[in-house]
């Protein structure tokens, strides 16, 4: 029989990194999460997370980083919002969900071949360089980039769309690229303000 | 009555049998629509987890180029465009970090935006402003007998709307009861879809998309109207895979506008209902081919 | 040139049973707020007598609160209907004399508004301090410059023997 | 032995207090039988060198109308402070700044520009402005400065009494002048009238009625004034309230409205926000619009409320007008 | 004016009390007292542990007596807190208690300050103004006002009953008003009470029929009080009595009238039983109503609405005649001395949180509702049972309903956790059904509460920890088929369940009553941004308000249990009595006064004063105010454009002296 210790030291624990995330526009109400479960409870999608959004706002609130980064909780949010809107204590918990989001990729922490954070580069990389997203080209790129197996699992799906003439090859893109490129990386520089990590 | 219009990437791709039900509907009702020049993504779920400021910046471009082009509110079809664009107008007021980072991006582009610029989504317009008896006025043929499910999914009604409840929304029940349909009482109707983790997580994702079907089915409902291009796509284009999972739970589901196309007496092909994989029967193609 | 370590003085009117009160929950609350003002309390806040905000920008103050009840739940019926009229006017003429609106401020808060005292002080010190020292009794001796330098003048002009003075009464 | 020496004197001033004086009509003559008037600039030649060659305190009183607002009024105020025992503060001018007062709702770089540039009477292309000194075919010409600060005369010199008014009557000048030569003076610092409101000996009193709240502020000139009814009954704001009295309720008698020109009572610091403070709180709105509207009637504060006492009041100027380093005249 | 009065040279004494840490943790005592030393006229200057103390008090008159001071100033905490006991040190000096200022400096320094510097700095400056204004301070004398002996209590609750049986008792006289057509309020509806289980009818009713049958106490029910005027030992009260269309002297509560009413059956929601069950136009709101007299409810009286009735009831009331449809609502004016102030709660309305399906599932009932159904005279006479008549096999209980929640009510209800345990129990009593108790956290800190939680643990219910997220009506599993549903996260076991149940019994918090602002207004008192009035002090003096003679108990307060009411009400009785028996109250001799000599009758103050305290002598022509009437706001002082009125304690010299002492920065 294996077992693994659970226990976790104070070493385990990432200082600063709950206050990095209540920085963080919206999410300072984490700081009173009365761990009710509300969340749990309404999330469609709670049934399937490793931790539960209400484990996610006690691990996120007591510095747990790389356990938070490394579930598949945040992954698993689908943004339906349904516990922003619950929270008795009305915590943007779906905010949060991004910011971990954006956290697990900057540090590249994050479940390997998980296509979802694959999808969302993917996503970004084509709304980065063409403004538009032409959904069928970028599930084909998904689908290359984390299982190329699902290709052959879906063909059906692909003759439908042909079919039915929902299967877009003309890659949509809009005119001012340059523009928008300029914009996006001024988003970089923030406010012009000194920022503190995030 | 005008409004710009942003039908956001869906709507030209897999959804664009919502942009081809909607456009004349609101011909038919005398609503001008102009659709915003040189839109882009709005960035959607996806942007925002990878990098905030910029998703601000993308949904922001859009705002700005709608207030440049007129005092008219923002017609936004797609449940994603429709919460993203709401929510960045709501942290563009809230925050002023964001506030700043998104104004000085802006500049770049030289454009500004102010805050004028409502945000609104078809259901609001048509039941708000166009208003349910100039809607019956327009009724040839009622939906008379045919069982709904209205679904509304979650990002139109959730946590940025303003014109309908987050639980317990009615306003599409009422739109639909006014062109004749028989309205389902169906308590799932804000639940999730399961988005794009059906893609991706097909076991979780499709589930979800599995009960929101088999419990429609189980209430006697014909169709399922949605007001979102991701969950008529969930709904409707899974069903091989769903079977093969949990068996069958085949119930077609079509945007609320290509209901009011029917009733409206348009063509079904002039409504893209060709585009669905599961076709709607018995009245629905009866009218479509009428 | 404004003195770097300057703070905003700012002297406030609180009413015995509302905003004085607020301010000692504020206190039991353990809220904390900036250190820039000095309240003197008074029963009702009918009984700020323009007088008292002239003086004490007169003497000094860079902006002058005044709290009481709100309107409709006066201690004493209708005091504050009063100081909201006197201030209506005293905005006025303070601003005719060269003062900013923002100097001085009347605000509604209730005993158990302990909160609302801190944010309304903390809000005020931030709007004085964007507006810079009033320091009246400076500007004073500015003004009196133009009269004390002559004065000396004259002195140095003038050293004139004092002999006895003829005291003479009718 | 030799009678008292008198002075009397005019700096910032209509000349309505030498009338006043000279109002004392046969009065006068039994002062100047009294006393020996050493200086009358408006009445007889007697010049600044007659009174630099006197003896500190050898003058019994001087009394000196009009606000002070040059440097060479300061010098005589200097001048007569050392050279009289009493010095007495005589009419609004001097006791309050007056009139001229209301210039400190002005720079004296506004005034001057009005009155040299703007005002439509003027013709003056070059644009020539009053030089402190000025030289001329070898001679060295000055004129004297014009202060940025209109001042009450105690605002320069220390003052020992004051005979308020514009003008002080004719009685109040009688007595003040006869207690001095009989030494019955009051503490000094004294205002030499009644320390009671205008309205206690107003004709008009009996008809203020005890409920008055005032839904509407008319000026005199917009409305007929009714020659018994009590002004403030009318609409009209009248500065009775909070005026010393003792003026013989002359302009209310002659239907006009007190504005105010005796000062406060000796319990007020600030006539303008006392008489503010009372017409405010008797507004019958308890609408904060509606009282706003109400109190618009009353266009302008500092002219209604500091129209002789600016200079005095608490705040004794517009605050924020430009300060300028003196110039030496 | 002299600044010293007849008092001779000035000696004043400062004295800055450290309160242990609480001031002299952020203020710099010693500073201070070295700085107010140097100051003009102050003779002695120290700094003490504790100033309120006894030996702290002593300091002060020692230093009287041997220092012959005769002003004394003391920083400490806020006035509101210890001017009274100071006051009565320096009295006890042998000083007239008016020579006495107080300076704030932890409320409104040390506890809401930080910085060292800053914080002393502004102690300094307060203190300085203290000893500038003191020198100002004339020797008064309070004056003593009456007080009526006659006591007002309003809501006929537990709380209002007892105090109204308490001040009875003790042979004053009360008047109980309540809006309602019998007093028992929330409690008459309880079958048992936790943690004893005891009988609520059992305990209640007889202290009903006492209020009934005492001779001190006057009760009207059906009635509201619409106007209240005057202060502490003299208000004048104006109660609207409603006409409830029964003479209530001639009614003996025989009940024919309600037999004999053309209604045969109940056809109207009835109020008592949370509208389980239906009454008449004519009816008694439940058996052991007090008093014991039928209502005409004039929404649903053929007669009254129509005109047009068969009249039965008058025949059957024949020989009483006590129906009369010519009642007309009636206002009466009362004097009262001292007025206590129980006018209860509402419970919170499930509707608002539709998760819940209350309103939209037949078997979503409240905590209140169950317990109509479980009391014996309830609607199905004790039985617990579904809508169709059925026993339920499963029984959900979901606390914190509008309660703890940012989006209803923020506070905690506090006796929601102990009642649905005890309907808990009693569930597992009259059915064999599973209970279920979803929670966030169980609070049992009463008396024999934790032994309760443990009866309920031990008894089989089962608990589970979470704050459930949905009740719905479909089914995912065979078992939920026909069941409600419920969708909670077991935050202990750490995974979602779904729980189907037969019934589920919505734990509703308690929320101020919705008029509780006019109310509020009415009796001039303070409410918390929740709503619920507020106490003058949350420790020192939580039954009394800010207005004085005004006292507040029970659940109008915050929620409450039934002990911690009652305890309320007997301490707001005790507070009231002890003002009646010393028969006067010492009025703060802060009332504005004109010199006569000085007033020039410009009658600009005449309008000014809203308790007429300012008449005008058309003899002398000069205004003057009465000092009884006046209640010292000082609106008229102000005012007086002659500067001829002052206020005692508040001249206007005393201010300025403030002004410029509170300007110094040292």
């Amino acid at each position: 029989m294996e077992v693994r210790r659970t226990i976790k030291y104070e070493a385990d624990r990432v200082r600063g990194f709950s206050k990095e995330i209540m920085s963080v526009s919206g999410c300072d109400q984490l700081q009173s999460c009365i761990q009710c479960g509300t969340c749990s409870g309404t999330c469609p999608l709670s049934i399937y997370m490793d931790f539960s959004p209400r484990q996610v706002m006690a691990l996120v609130r007591a510095d747990f980083k790389n356990e938070v980064l490394a579930s598949k909780t945040v992954w698993l949010c689908a943004s339906c919002y349904a516990c922003t809107v619950e929270c008795p204590r009305k915590i943007r918990i779906t905010d949060i969900m991004y910011a971990l989001k954006q956290r697990a990729i900057k540090d590249g922490i994050y479940p390997r071949h998980f296509p979802i954070p694959i999808l969302a580069k993917e996503f970004s990389e084509m709304v980065r360089r063409k403004g538009r997203i032409t959904e069928t080209l970028l599930v084909m790129r998904l689908f290359l980039k984390a299982n190329w197996r699902a290709v052959l699992g879906s063909w059906r799906l692909g003759l439908g769309l042909i079919r039915t003439g929902r299967f877009v090859v003309r890659q949509e893109h809009i005119e001012r690229q340059a523009e928008l490129t300029a914009m996006l990386a001024a988003a970089n520089q923030g406010n012009g303000k000194p920022k503190e990590a995030a | 009555m005008k409004y710009s219009y942003f039908p956001g990437c869906s709507l030209k791709g897999l959804g664009r049998s919502y942009e081809e039900s909607l456009l004349p509907v609101m011909k038919q009702l005398g609503v001008e629509i102009a659709e915003l020049e040189d839109w882009n993504c709005c960035g959607a779920t996806a942007y925002m987890s990878v990098d905030e400021a910029k998703a601000g910046v993308l949904a922001a471009r859009n705002l700005a180029i709608a207030e440049k082009s007129g005092p008219h509110d923002l017609l936004t079809p797609c449940s994603a465009c429709y919460l993203v664009l709401n929510k960045t107008k709501h942290n563009l007021e809230d925050f002023p970090d964001i506030r700043d980072t998104v104004h000085n991006a802006l500049r770049r582009g030289h454009l500004t935006y102010s805050g004028n610029t409502k945000v609104r989504h078809p259901l609001d317009v048509l039941v708000h402003d166009v208003g349910l008896e100039a809607i019956k006025q327009k009724v040839v043929r009622p939906l008379k007998g045919l069982k709904v499910a209205p679904y509304y999914g979650c990002q139109v009604v959730r946590p940025y709307s303003t014109f309908d409840d987050a639980w317990n929304p009615t306003t599409m029940d009422r739109l639909l009861a006014a062109l004749g349909a028989e309205v389902v009482h169906y308590p799932l109707k804000t639940k999730c879809c399961g988005g794009s983790l059906t893609g991706t997580v097909p076991e979780a994702g499709l589930r979800l998309t599995y009960i929101l079907l088999k419990e429609a089915v189980r209430r006697g409902a014909d169709v399922i109207a949605t007001i979102c291009p991701l969950c008529q796509f969930n709904l409707d284009a899974y069903h091989d895979q769903i079977d093969r999972r949990w068996g069958p739970a085949r119930i077609p589901t079509v945007y609320f506008t290509q209901l009011m196309g029917l009733a409206f007496g348009l063509p079904a092909r002039q409504l893209g209902l060709q585009r669905n994989f599961i076709p709607m029967k018995a009245l629905g193609t009866e009218r479509a081919t009428v | 040139m404004p003195d770097p370590n300057w703070q905003p003085r700012i002297v406030a009117f609180f009413c015995n049973w509302c905003t004085y009160t607020a301010a000692d929950l504020a206190g039991v609350s353990r809220l904390k707020y900036a250190p820039n003002v000095r309240v003197i309390r008074l029963m009702c806040s009918g009984r700020v007598d323009p007088q008292f905000v002239l003086e004490a920008l007169a003497r000094g103050a860079d902006g002058v609160l005044i709290g009481g009840c709100h309107i409709g739940d006066c201690h004493y019926v209708e005091g504050n209907y009063k100081t909201v009229r006197r201030f209506e006017m005293l905005k006025r003429l303070l601003a005719d004399l060269g003062i900013e609106e923002q100097r001085v401020r009347l605000e509604w808060i209730s005993a158990s508004e302990g909160d609302r005292v801190k944010t309304v002080i903390n809000e005020m010190v931030e709007q004085v301090r964007a507006l810079g020292p009033l320091n009246l009794p400076n500007r004073f001796a500015d003004w009196d410059r133009e009269v004390s330098e002559w004065e000396a003048h004259l002195q140095t002009e003038e050293p004139s023997a004092r002999p006895e003075p003829e005291v003479t009464h009718a | 032995m030799p009678k008292p020496k008198i002075a009397l004197y005019w700096c910032a001033s209509c000349g309505g207090c030498e009338e006043a004086v000279v109002d004392l009509a046969e009065g006068i003559l039994g002062v100047v039988e009294a006393v020996d008037i050493v200086l009358w600039p408006v009445a007889m030649d007697f010049k600044k060198k007659d009174i630099e060659a006197m003896a500190d305190q050898s003058i019994v009183a001087t009394l000196l109308n009009g606000a002070i607002r040059t440097s060479e009024q300061e010098a005589m105020a200097h001048l007569l402070r050392r050279k009289s025992q009493f010095l007495i503060a005589y009419g609004a001018c001097a006791h309050l700044g007056g009139i001229p007062s209301l210039a400190n709702q002005f720079s004296r770089e506004q005034m001057l520009k009005y009155v040299y540039e703007d005002a439509p009477t003027m013709v003056n292309e070059a644009k020539t402005r009053p030089q402190v000194s000025c030289q001329n075919n070898g001679h060295a010409m000055t004129l004297p400065q014009l202060r940025q600060v209109v001042r009450s005369l105690d605002q320069v010199v220390e003052v020992d009494y004051y005979i308020p008014g514009c003008p002080p009557t004719s009685k109040l000048t009688q007595a003040a002048i006869s207690a001095l030569l009989a030494g019955k003076l009051p503490p000094k610092g004294s205002v030499l009238a009644p320390d009671i409101a205008l309205c206690d000996q107003c004709s008009r009193k009996g008809s203020k009625p005890a409920n008055l709240s005032f839904s509407q502020f008319k000026r005199p000139h917009q409305t007929l004034l009714d020659p018994e009814l009590c002004f403030l009954a009318q609409g009209v704001v009248c500065m009775g309230p909070a005026t010393r009295g003792g003026c013989e309720a002359l302009c209310t008698g002659g239907n006009m409205p007190c504005t105010g020109c005796f000062g406060p009572t000796s319990r007020v610091r600030d006539q303008g926000a006392k008489m503010l403070s009372s017409l405010c709180a008797n507004v019958a709105s308890k609408d904060e619009k509606e009282a706003s509207a109400i109190l618009s009637g009353i266009p302008d504060p500092v002219g209604t409320f500091y129209r002789y006492g600016l200079a005095k009041s608490l705040l004794r100027r517009k605050v924020d007008l430009p300060v300028e380093t003196p110039e030496t005249p | 004016m002299n600044a010293n009065g007849k008092n001779g040279e000035l000696r004043i004494g400062f004295y800055i009390c450290h309160c242990g840490h609480n001031i002299a943790g952020v203020v710099d005592c010693p500073a201070v007292a070295e700085y107010v030393a140097k100051l003009p006229g102050v003779a002695v200057s120290r700094d003490y542990k504790y100033m309120c103390s006894d030996p702290g008090q002593e300091l002060i008159q020692q230093d009287i007596r041997e220092h012959k001071l005769n002003r004394v100033v003391v920083a400490s905490c806020s006035p509101l807190l210890h001017e009274a006991t100071f006051r009565k040190a320096v009295a006890a000096g042998g000083l007239n208690p008016f020579f006495f200022q107080m300076v704030n400096i932890r409320e409104h320094d040390s506890w809401v300050h930080t910085d060292r510097a800053a914080a002393t700095t502004k102690a300094k400056a307060l203190a300085h103004a203290a000893v500038r204004r003191v020198r100002f301070h004339k020797a008064l004398e309070t004056t003593r006002v009456p007080i009526h002996p006659d006591v007002l209590v309003v809501g006929g609750g537990i709380s209002g009953i007892h105090a109204a049986i308490t001040i009875a008792n003790a042979g004053k006289k009360v008047f109980l008003v309540e809006r309602d057509p019998s007093i028992g309020g929330h409690m008459a509806k309880f079958d048992k009470t936790f943690p004893t289980l005891d009988c609520a009818a059992c305990i209640l009713t007889p202290k009903m029929s006492a209020v009934r049958s005492h001779e001190n106490i006057t009760l009207w029910t059906y009635s509201e009080v619409v106007k209240v005027e005057g202060y502490v030992g003299n208000y004048t009260v104006t109660v609207k009595r409603k006409p409830r269309y029964v003479n209530e002297d001639l009614c003996v509560g025989c009940q024919e009238c309600i037999k004999a009413c053309v209604y045969k059956e109940g056809k109207f929601p009835d109020e008592f039983n949370v509208g389980l069950s239906k009454r008449k136009p004519v009816y008694i709101p439940f058996p052991q109503a007090v008093p014991q007299v039928v209502v005409i409810d004039p929404h649903y009286c053929l007669q009254l609405k129509t005109g047009k009735c068969k009249k039965t009831c008058l025949e059957a009331c024949a020989d009483r005649q006590a129906i009369d449809f010519t009642q007309k609502e009636e206002l009466v004016e009362i004097k009262v001395g001292n007025i206590i102030l129980a006018t209860g709660f509402k419970l919170f309305d499930a509707k608002r949180i539709p998760q819940y399906g209350y309103g939209l599932y037949p078997n979503v009932v409240t905590s209140i509702e169950l317990e109509r159904l479980v009391t014996s005279s309830g609607p199905t006479s004790g039985e617990i049972v579904l809508r169709d008549g059925k026993p339920p096999k499963s029984v959900g209980f979901i606390l914190c309903v509008g309660s703890r929640d940012m989006k209803t009510n923020r506070w905690c209800s506090r006796t929601c956790c102990m009642h649905s345990m005890k309907l808990a129990q009693l569930v597992r009593e009259h059915t064999d059904a599973d209970v279920t108790v979803f929670y966030l956290d169980i609070r049992a800190p009463g008396k024999g509460c934790e032994e309760f939680y443990d009866k309920s643990l031990r008894d089989g219910i089962q608990f589970v920890r979470g704050r459930v997220a949905e009740v719905t009506d479909w089914a995912l599993a065979p078992e939920e088929e026909g069941k409600l549903v419920i969708r909670v996260e077991d935050t202990l076991a750490g995974f979602v369940r779904r729980i189907p149940v037969d019934m589920i019994v919505l734990a509703v918090g308690m929320e101020p009553h919705a008029d509780a602002q006019d109310v509020r207004r009415l009796f001039n008192l303070s409410c918390g941004s929740e709503g619920w009035f507020l106490e003058k002090h949350p420790k020192l003096a939580p039954v009394s308000t800010f207005t004085d003679g005004v006292f507040i108990a029970g659940c109008c307060q915050g929620p409450k249990d039934i002990p911690d009411s009652i305890a309320q009400a007997g301490a707001a009785a005790a507070e009231a009595m002890a003002l009646i028996d010393k028969g006067y109250i010492e009025q703060e001799p802060n009332t504005a006064y004109i010199l006569e000599q000085d007033c020039s009758g410009c009658k600009s103050c005449l309008p000014l004063c809203p308790f007429t305290a300012i008449t005008f002598d058309e003899a002398k022509q000069k205004a003057s105010i009465n000092a009884a009437l006046c209640k010292g706001c000082g609106t008229c002082v102000a005012a007086c454009p002659s500067g001829s009125i002052h206020q005692n304690l508040f001249e206007d010299e005393e201010i300025f002296s403030e002004i410029d002492g509170v300007l110094s920065y040292a």
